[in-house]
């Protein structure tokens, strides 16, 4: 392939200027631009996507799915332009999952294990917001969009959205297994192998939710207390934990401030 | 894998002035600690609904037959016993007698996965289901999710039989490590076992 | 063969597709004057009743070509990964976009045919399936806005003395990013510019998506031309 | 050694298995027939449930030869899952309708 790739990118020493110099310096030389732009864009996603979902559409934590069919469209006549306007929201930034996998595909190239896991890891997190997100924004949309429909339709539309939601955890599931393998048998220590068996926890209550699809009551419903509650615990903590584990990653990549090394994709 | 063989020497005699060490990774340590949090958080929740429903939770838990649940604690007790010493074993480097055990062990887990079958089947025959009442499900809910735990803890005992097999591997280190995954299958269901088949 | 004739290939099914894509919209009844989001579910019913056979023909040829946009995603990770990075981040998240909006896309076209499958049900039903069939058809931006934008940041980030992209292919695609962004606010109306057949959320969007296409397929020839020529030069260097 | 630890194991798991046991006698002298509520039983459930994790801990997982961080974290867990199983059952049963 073409060797004029190759050619040196001009490093320069950081300015010493303002602040904002600074910045818009990193921003276009810093060795690990496209690293810490990924993190970033990781904190960002799971910040919005938390004020999105409980503070703006007020879908998380999730209404009963014990509620008569009057309850819901009262619900949607309450919370319906906000469930409109939020999620036009997330309309905007789900690509916003993009950088993030590809920043968890990464941290996998890095360690020493075949590039199957990151690659797989990669394209099962890319399927996820489908289910994970898109299909619930859709039907939430669809449902407040129209609140004079028939109370039935907007009641099967509310029981699509949040079993989508809740009830679709295997990508998630195998997901975290792929990311668990990968790290207890890396020996590059990118993880720590504590956090290997912590994403085994994490598949665990992926396993709990299934429950969600059976009853309408109870500990085991999409609200549940063992369903939802004790899931949210587990699942914020594990974001949480790799979010700074990433960051570690990140801060000890050494790559130097030198020439490019070969780009590998063109040999 | 096989590069954390030796990382941490052990003692080859334990006495009262030995040095002290965490058996096994102590990364496993922390899945232990977590995941018995996260049981307790499920115990917690059954608990509590128990004491809103004390009628209708007795009158279902009284088709639990509680000799299964002794057999079945039992059972794993014995598993427990014959994993610990096959760490003993191996430490010793008595690794015949160590594979011994590891497939001593593997067979009570066999054991109690079955009688656990066999009792899932009578109450199903009996009408208890997932769905058919609170105590159920939590009973369901609770055996299942242990007994992924014990499914995943066969894969790991296969990850210790495969260290024990060769002496190219043998990582005491993740011996002991299977080990206490091991133990944690063990002493959850000791708590499942009194919370479910016991507590009035 | 080398691997830019494979690539010139995948990229010459472009326009093929390209051209079926444009007859399916014309032959679906409901593009050109736009279904509006007040008809009554009356209304709706007797769309579906009286197109019946166009909507299917044309959704059936969508659903057989809606994916053909993938190897173009794929052939411009491959691209970001010639460009000065140190990581191949960029391009991975170009892959991750990639399957994004196809998917999208399959699930509104499912819910038109279905809604055409039998289009005498009760009338509230068949606008259900209508409503949702172009609510997701025009939220469908998410990774087309993502893609456009990971493209420009790839493009400004390739400091090096031949960039991959000429600057201003960053730019247009900054501008297309802008042009998709309003049609997630498609919800919010059903009269106006913001209505799934208004001015931003259809005309414009559309536009948009087929402007995007024509433009990096054209950006994207002419780059893997280039690259062949480079081969065969340091063949014959070589040789 | 071997058998001194052998044997160690041995009576370890007896003491287990009759701990197990004690429960089929609670059971047999609260209850006939019927089930009937009963704070005490639930409480040594739990109480022995915990002591026999406690063994467990410091005999088959080895604890007690471990650093005393292990140790105390490991006791420090048995009382907070103590307090959390007592705490559930008297906090519910105070809310009870």
């Amino acid at each position: 392939m073409s060797a004029s790739t190759t050619a040196p990118m001009t490093m320069t020493d950081p300015p010493t200027g303002s602040r904002m110099e600074r910045f818009v310096w990193n921003c276009r030389y810093h060795p690990k631009r496209e690293l810490w732009f990924a993190w970033w864009v990781m904190v960002i996603f799971y910040n919005l996507y938390g004020v999105l979902f409980f503070f703006v559409t007020h879908v998380q934590p999730p209404p009963s799915p014990a509620w008569d069919t009057p309850t819901v469209v009262q619900w949607f006549d309450d919370n319906g332009s906000g469930v409109i306007a939020g999620f036009a929201i997330v309309f905007v930034i789900a690509g916003l999952c993009a950088p993030m996998n590809a920043l968890l595909a990464y941290s996998m190239r890095r360690m020493s294990v075949s590039p199957v896991f990151a690659y797989s890891y990669l394209i099962i997190y890319a399927l996820a917001a489908v289910p994970g997100m898109l299909v619930m924004a859709m039907a939430m949309t669809v449902a407040a969009f129209r609140p004079d429909r028939d109370p039935e339709i907007i009641q099967w539309l509310y029981d699509f959205a949040f079993l989508s939601f809740s009830g679709t955890m295997g990508v998630f599931m195998i997901g975290s297994l792929v990311w668990m393998v990968a790290i207890l048998i890396d020996k590059n220590r990118v993880f720590p192998k504590w956090f290997g068996y912590f994403s085994l926890c994490n598949a665990l209550t992926e396993v709990v939710v299934a429950p969600a699809w059976i009853f309408q009551r109870g500990a085991f419903a999409w609200n549940g207390a063992i369903a939802w509650w004790i899931n949210m615990v587990v699942f914020v903590s594990y974001t949480a934990v790799f979010i700074v584990l990433l960051r570690r990653m990140i801060e000890r990549e050494d790559f130097g401030t030198g020439p490019l090394p070969e780009l590998e994709a063109a040999r | 894998m096989t590069d954390l063989a030796g990382a941490s020497p052990r003692p080859e005699q334990l006495s009262d002035e030995h040095p002290k060490f965490v058996p096994g990774q102590p990364d496993m340590w922390m899945f232990v600690l977590f995941e018995t949090l996260l049981f307790t958080g499920y115990f917690s929740v059954y608990l509590v609904s128990r004491t809103q429903d004390r009628e209708a939770f007795l009158g279902a838990q009284a088709d639990l037959d509680l000799r299964v649940g002794v057999f079945n604690t039992i059972a794993l007790l014995l598993s427990s016993w014959a994993i610990a010493g096959c760490v003993q074993a191996a430490r010793n480097g008595d690794y015949p007698s160590a594979l011994k055990k590891a497939f001593l062990t593997a067979t009570f887990g066999v054991v109690f996965l079955v009688s656990k079958i066999v009792e899932w089947v009578r109450e199903t025959r009996m009408g208890n289901t997932f769905t058919s009442d609170e105590f159920f499900s939590h009973y369901y809910f609770l055996t299942s999710i242990h007994c992924i735990h014990l499914l995943i803890g066969f894969v790991v005992l296969g990850v210790v039989i495969y260290q024990l097999r060769s002496p190219a591997r043998r990582s005491q280190q993740l011996v002991e490590t299977g080990a206490t995954y091991w133990h944690t299958v063990d002493f959850l269901w000791v708590l499942i076992f009194a919370l479910l088949y016991v507590v009035r | 063969m080398r691997r830019p004739d494979g690539e010139l290939i995948l990229l010459w099914t472009l326009p093929v597709v390209a051209i079926i894509w444009i007859s399916a919209f014309f032959l679906f009844p409901g593009f050109l004057h736009p279904m509006s989001p007040t008809m009554s579910a009356a209304e709706v019913a007797n769309f579906y009743q009286d197109e019946t056979a166009r909507i299917r023909y044309s959704m059936i040829l969508f659903n057989w070509f809606g994916v053909g946009l993938i190897p173009i995603v794929v052939l411009l990770a491959m691209q970001i990964r010639r460009m000065a990075h140190r990581t191949p981040i960029l391009s991975y998240s170009l892959i991750a976009c990639a399957g994004g909006p196809p998917t999208i896309f399959l699930i509104a076209n499912m819910f038109w045919l279905l809604a055409a499958f039998r289009p005498e049900r009760a009338p509230e039903l068949t606008q259900l399936l209508n409503d949702l069939a172009w609510l997701t058809f025009t939220i469908l931006v998410p990774y087309l806005i993502a893609q456009c934008l990971l493209l420009a940041l790839a493009i400004f980030w390739d400091q090096q003395d031949q960039p991959v992209f000429k600057p201003w292919v960053a730019y247009f695609n900054l501008l297309i990013a802008v042009a998709l962004a309003p049609a997630a606010f498609t919800a919010l109306a059903s009269t106006g510019p913001f209505a799934w057949d208004g001015l931003l959320s259809f005309w414009v969007k559309n536009t948009a998506i087929a402007v995007w296409i024509i433009v990096m397929g054209v950006v994207l020839g002419q780059n893997i031309r280039q690259q062949r020529a480079q081969d065969l030069m340091a063949d014959q260097v070589a040789a | 050694m071997t058998t001194a630890f052998n044997k160690r194991l041995l009576i370890v798991w007896v003491i287990l298995t009759s701990l197990t046991l004690i429960y089929v006698v609670i059971d047999r002298s609260v209850d006939g027939g019927t089930l009937r509520a009963s704070t005490v039983v639930t409480v040594s459930a739990i109480v022995i449930a915990l002591v026999k994790v406690r063994i467990i801990f410091r005999e088959f997982m080895e604890v007690r030869h471990a650093p005393a961080l292990l140790r105390r974290i490991t006791d420090g867990w048995v009382v907070l899952v103590g307090v959390c199983l007592l705490g559930s059952y008297f906090v519910g049963s105070a809310i009870a309708p």
